[in-house]
């Protein structure tokens, strides 16, 4: 434990006198080179994650509305979960689907998976694998939770599914057809859900939901996505879009409020709060050249000013 | 049936609830007289008509709600619409409204195959039954029809779209025919795309060859079609300078209209046999298997100048800083709200959103490309107006003029 | 024929597409829904072009011994193994079993996806080295940029964030206000500059993309 | 040039004995977790080239190398097969097939769906578009580009003009002098000292002159001097200020991403954390 320590404060202060190096070279007008540069946001992303360093976070009121949706929502409500993702951006929203499906599950809700983007159905079948088989193995799919799938088209989809799910689907990832499964009993479109959520970062995505589902079906509508595209999301907030978690803070945000919660899942893995110190001390050092960089700029002399 | 009555009940009382506690008590009491069976009034008015606006198979129900609805003896839980073919019967059960409810879309599959398929120009009978919670207990309206439903073929939800469609067509086509008569269009400088000669000229001094990227964009994309002009106008340059050029492409279809698109430069600047048709190639469809592609063909080529025009997404800045590093001049114009930042950020020259399909305009200067410009110009002038004056009407309450401007999807 | 013809089919279908928007009739909805699905099949031939476009130019390499050839000697492995895979050689080709193949799968899952993701991921050291180079205040406008962007920076930062409520308004703000401003000037301008260029495609004034004779 | 050689050799001797030892390492690993000798031997390599793969791609950071142009190769070969697999089993055999040939579907394995006479447009239109391989008859591709580019003009025509113009316009229309309904918590929490209700009018002042001067600034037949010349100054200004913004909210996501990859390395491969 204390070898841990030692070794992390070593290597913090080797990235802080790397800084100050820099910084005092940019005094004399010396640019930093580009490797440089690429070299302390390695390390500065390693070092927090071979040594574990976390906050702790406080949801802010835009992530709080979407737990407190879930959570006042009467037991046994029906949420539909969209994975509009796809592998590549899945570090970033994938912390937000996990935590989300166990607060639903947790919470006795009723849980429908789809998915917009082709890659989305195979990610969802594996959250159901990671997540529902490991920490709910009571729950029975079909009845609790259910995995619909992918079907080609954006928000053509959500055009047909917002009157008819069974237009487009007949059948569950697993080939069964969707009357013979209980939770699709009294089921016929979107507008019978509670709560849609669609977890993704690009198109279609959350904006696709809210215009082509939410709105039209009046469903409250929330949402999860990259952080680049949450700015763009924002005029959708409060009225038609119900909450939503920006980027890895958001979903860092999500976790601890469940897990403040939901004690029972004391143990759970938070890969959202776990990601935060990386991203935080990554996030210092790029602050930290920005000003070494204006530095360099201010002392570089007249003869370099444009 | 019983799980249907179960739910009309609920929706009774969610009324009832909200009107306080003392309704809730009526409502109690209401629900003992409902046992003694005591038939309602019957829903009047009933009228049948086509939905408007829409491919057909729907029909509206309108009614004035029992006289005993929420009133009287307060025994309504609610109406089942019911259709027939024939006034006689037999009747089908099509929904259910709650109570309070005046109105019911009657909507129906188009699907000949479906079993909720409705067919249009048919004579439908309709009667609405007032429910009460004895099943063997209702009042049935009279019988209207015959009524059918059939597709329109005109949206009136969407006059106002077409309003400015083609008031901007007329303007386009004023301003075009304005400039092939020979007026003079002015039209301001901007620097990127001046820029766009200026690399076309050091690529040629320093004897290297220009990269163009058209983006991720289909040949569909209108951003894509805009860069295919551009492209076009810098493979004439390139083909009269003599420097090489290199364009590799995300989508199949696109490298067959850039393939076209340069040949027909080359023939232009009367160059055709220095065309070389594997100057535009396919790469691949997946998007950073691109980006790796390009990012390698910029470290070892080290081309003079990178163009970016087209629908770029997280690649944006990858290209752009691999580009800074290679040392090359770099223009990007992108339509990609979210990534105009990283452009401006790492490129010399950025053509923000518009300022990319202005672009082909200037490079070409052709007077009915210019012309296009202006019609533009007068349409955001008349956004601007349209602007100030639904200010002045919403402050003086008048939300009609705004109404207009909200189209249904 | 080479070029009238097209230009006449954009045209008509180009106007039909504007016409069925206002009408809702079955007809239309039916001639639509056609057009689209016709665009999806078309692109599988194109991919088809495409796909020989590579294999021409990564062979040509091989063959003339251009620099790097060896490299498109890898291209054209990866090529043909995932191909071979994804048909799952001729035992069970003639069903999409073939995107189920073991080695399909397992090219996908540890070929693709690292290199995928890693590209995607240099972003990380990308973004620093961009901020490092343009963030500086050598003009009204970079300085702009740069406040803008530090403001924002700090209201994310865990440390930095929480030490002024100030900090977390005006960077709320930022991307409140003046963000919805720009971007819906922005907006507007795309839109009409698409418009326009639609409409020169329609009209047959903008034909670049359909080369020459 | 000699030395550079030398030392690339033993790079390259470095990378393969790396390679094996991980290989080698991993496959033991993977045997006392239960896992058969054979299948230990294969996801051992999978995980080892995964590793190599995501090294080589971020060795570009330091500069072009042998081991990036193998992965960058590598990849493009591999996806675009990949594409093409997906493209021709979900479209090709899934939507087309069932609509044109029993044979066929049966072939394939697919439901046949009955026989429907339309869909042989678009296969005539591919082959068309695959005529562009004949120097001599390739012009007849323009007929298949030109109902593509035709089709999808009108609809982004339209579309535009209806969500990305008048929506857009109709959303300028902002109360400005009239009490603030509210666009969400972020604004109505402002309250620096004075009247929130103050603040929130200038947001929406600032919004519409934003919105006017950003349109100003797209004006191409004026130029830019006076009355013009200053709105379009502080129309740049506001993009600026939104472009910086929008970078600094991104920065923290890209981490993220970096953070995915360095996790694979630490803990999949080295078994470092867990």
């Amino acid at each position: 434990m204390s070898n841990s320590n030692i070794g992390l404060v070593i290597s913090l202060l080797i990235i802080g006198a790397g800084l100050v190096w820099l910084l005092i070279r940019s005094l004399q007008g010396k640019e930093v080179e580009r490797r440089i540069i690429f070299l302390f946001i390695g390390l500065s992303v390693s070092v927090p994650l071979l040594f574990n360093i976390t906050f702790s976070e406080k949801a802010t009121p835009i992530v709080r509305a979407v737990f407190d949706k879930i959570e006042n929502l009467p037991e046994g409500s029906r949420i539909l979960l969209s994975f509009d993702y796809g592998p590549t951006m899945a570090p970033e929203v994938e912390p937000m689907s996990d935590v989300m499906i166990r607060h639903v599950l947790a919470k006795g809700h009723k849980l429908y998976l789809m998915g917009l983007w082709a890659t989305g159905q195979s990610l969802g079948s594996a959250a159901v694998e990671r997540i529902i088989k490991n920490d709910f193995p009571n729950m029975v799919d079909g009845v609790d939770y259910v995995n619909i799938g992918y079907k080609a088209g954006n928000q053509g989809v959500l055009n047909v599914i917002v009157t008819d799910f069974r237009k487009l689907y007949s059948t569950d990832v697993n080939g069964r057809d969707l009357d013979s499964l209980p939770i699709f009993n009294d089921i016929k479109s979107l507008k019978d859900m509670d709560l849609l959520i669609s977890v993704g970062g690009g198109f279609p995505g959350v904006k696709e939901w809210v215009q082509f589902a939410g709105d039209p079906g009046n469903v409250p509508t929330a949402g999860g996505c990259a952080a680049v595209s949450a700015p763009l999301l924002y005029p959708y907030y409060p009225s038609q879009l119900l909450g939503l978690l920006g980027g890895i803070k958001g979903a860092a945000e999500y976790e601890s409020e469940f897990k403040k919660r939901y004690k029972q899942f004391g143990d759970m893995p938070e890969p959202g709060v776990k990601m935060m110190g990386p991203q935080t001390l990554a996030h210092l050092v790029i602050m930290a050249f920005i000003v070494i960089g204006n530095l360099s700029f201010f002392f570089a002399g007249k003869g370099r000013r444009k | 049936m019983r799980q249907k009555l179960i739910i009309i009940m609920c929706l009774l009382f969610i009324p009832a609830l909200a009107a306080g506690q003392e309704s809730v008590i009526t409502a109690d009491s209401s629900l003992v007289d409902t046992i003694t069976v005591v038939p309602p009034a019957p829903v009047t008015d009933l009228i049948a008509y086509d939905k408007n606006n829409d491919h057909g198979h729907a029909i509206i129900l309108k009614w004035t709600p029992s006289a005993d609805d929420g009133a009287g003896k307060k025994n309504v839980l609610g109406y089942s619409i019911h259709r027939s073919l024939s006034p006689n019967g037999p009747f089908e059960e099509r929904g259910i409204a709650a109570a309070g409810d005046a109105s019911y879309n009657d909507v129906g599959s188009k699907e000949r195959e479906s079993a909720d398929y409705m067919a249009d120009h048919v004579d439908y009978y309709y009667k609405v039954r007032t429910l009460t919670a004895d099943e063997s207990v209702y009042a049935d309206s009279e019988v209207v029809g015959p009524v059918q439903s059939y597709g329109q073929w005109f949206n009136t939800d969407r006059w106002m779209v077409l309003i400015f469609v083609i008031g901007f067509m007329a303007i386009m086509i004023f301003m075009i025919n304005k400039a092939r008569r020979g007026a003079k269009l002015f039209v301001r400088r901007l620097a990127g795309i001046e820029a766009v000669d200026e690399a076309i000229g050091r690529a040629t001094e320093m004897g290297k060859p220009i990269l163009y990227v058209l983006g991720l964009g289909t040949a569909a994309e209108i951003a894509t079609i805009a860069s295919f002009t551009i492209l076009g106008r810098v493979a004439k340059k390139v083909a009269e300078y003599q420097t090489g050029l290199i364009v590799p492409c995300y989508d199949p279809i696109v490298m067959t209209v850039a393939q076209e698109t340069v040949k027909a430069s080359y023939m232009d600047a009367g160059r055709p046999d220095s065309y070389d048709e594997d100057m535009v190639y396919f790469v691949t469809q997946s998007q950073f298997a691109y980006v790796a592609a390009v990012n390698g063909v910029m470290l070892r080529e080290l081309p003079a100048t990178n163009i970016y025009m087209g629908k770029f997404f997280a690649e944006s800045l990858i290209l752009a800083e691999t580009g800074a590093l290679a040392g090359s001049i770099q223009i990007a114009g992108t339509d990609e709200i979210a990534q105009i930042p990283f452009f401006v950020v790492a490129c010399d020259y950025t053509l923000i959103g518009e300022e990319l399909y202005a672009a082909s305009a200037y490079l070409g200067r052709e007077p009915v490309l210019l012309g296009s410009l202006k019609a533009q110009d007068y349409a955001k002038a008349a956004v601007m107006v349209i602007a100030v004056i639904g200010f002045i009407t919403i402050h003086f309450g008048w939300d009609t003029f705004v109404e207009w401007f909200h189209v249904a999807n | 024929m080479k070029r009238q013809l097209p230009l006449a089919l954009v045209f008509i279908f180009g106007i039909f597409m504007i016409i069925q928007y206002f009408v809702p009739h079955e007809s239309s909805e039916w001639v639509f829904e056609f057009l689209l699905d016709w665009i999806y099949i078309i692109g599988i031939f194109a991919l088809a072009l495409g796909i020989w476009s590579l294999i021409r130019v990564s062979w040509d390499k091989v063959k003339y011994r251009k620099e790097n050839w060896f490299y498109s000697l890898v291209t054209l492995f990866g090529l043909f193994a995932m191909i071979v895979f994804g048909f799952d050689y001729l035992r069970n080709f003639q069903t999409a079993e073939g995107l189920q193949n073991f080695m399909f799968r397992h090219f996908f899952d540890y070929i693709m996806i690292p290199i995928q993701a890693t590209m995607f991921s240099l972003l990380a050291f990308f973004i620093a080295s961009a901020a490092y180079r343009a963030f500086r205040a050598r003009s009204l406008l970079a300085t702009l940029l740069l406040v803008a962007a530090l403001i924002v920076m700090l209201r994310f930062n865990p440390y930095f964030g929480p030490i002024s409520p100030y900090l977390e308004k005006t960077a709320s703000w930022l991307l409140n206000v003046p963000n919805l401003a720009a971007k819906r000037a922005i907006v507007i301008g795309v839109g009409l500059g698409i418009v326009a260029t639609a409409l020169k495609v329609i009209l047959g004034i903008e034909r670049a993309y359909l080369g020459k004779d | 040039m000699e030395n550079s050689k030398k030392i690339s050799i033993i790079v390259f001797a470095g990378v393969i004995v790396l390679f094996f030892v991980s290989w080698i390492s991993k496959t033991s690993g993977f045997q006392s977790t239960g896992l058969p000798f054979g299948a230990s031997v294969r996801d051992g390599f999978l995980i080892t080239l995964a590793a190599f793969l995501t090294l080589a791609i971020i060795s570009f950071l330091y500069k072009d190398n042998p081991y990036y142009k193998f992965a960058e190769h590598l990849f493009v070969g591999v996806s675009a097969a990949y594409w093409m697999c997906v493209g021709f089993w979900s479209t090709f055999v899934g939507n087309f097939i069932p609509k044109v040939s029993s044979t066929l579907s049966g072939f394939f394995e697919v439901p046949y769906k009955g026989f429907d006479i339309f869909y042989f447009v678009p296969l005539i239109l591919g082959i068309m578009l695959l005529m562009r391989l004949s120097s001599k008859v390739g012009w007849v591709s323009r007929w298949s580009l030109a109902f593509i580019v035709g089709t999808t003009a009108g609809l982004n025509l339209i579309r535009y003009m209806r969500s990305d113009f008048i929506s857009q316009v109709s959303n300028t229309f902002v109360p400005l002098l009239v009490e603030w309904q509210g666009t969400g918590h972020f604004f109505s929490n402002f309250n620096l000292s004075i009247s929130g209700q103050f603040v929130m009018m200038l947001g929406n002042w600032v919004i519409f002159i934003g919105v006017f001067c950003g349109i100003i600034y797209f004006f191409f037949s004026k130029e830019h001097t006076g009355f013009f010349g200053a709105a379009s100054k502080l129309g740049i200004w506001i993009l600026m200020v939104t472009f910086g913004a929008s970078f600094g909210y991104t920065v923290m996501g890209r981490v993220s991403l970096l953070v995915g990859r360095l996790t694979f390395l630490f803990r999949d491969w080295l078994g470092l954390i867990n």
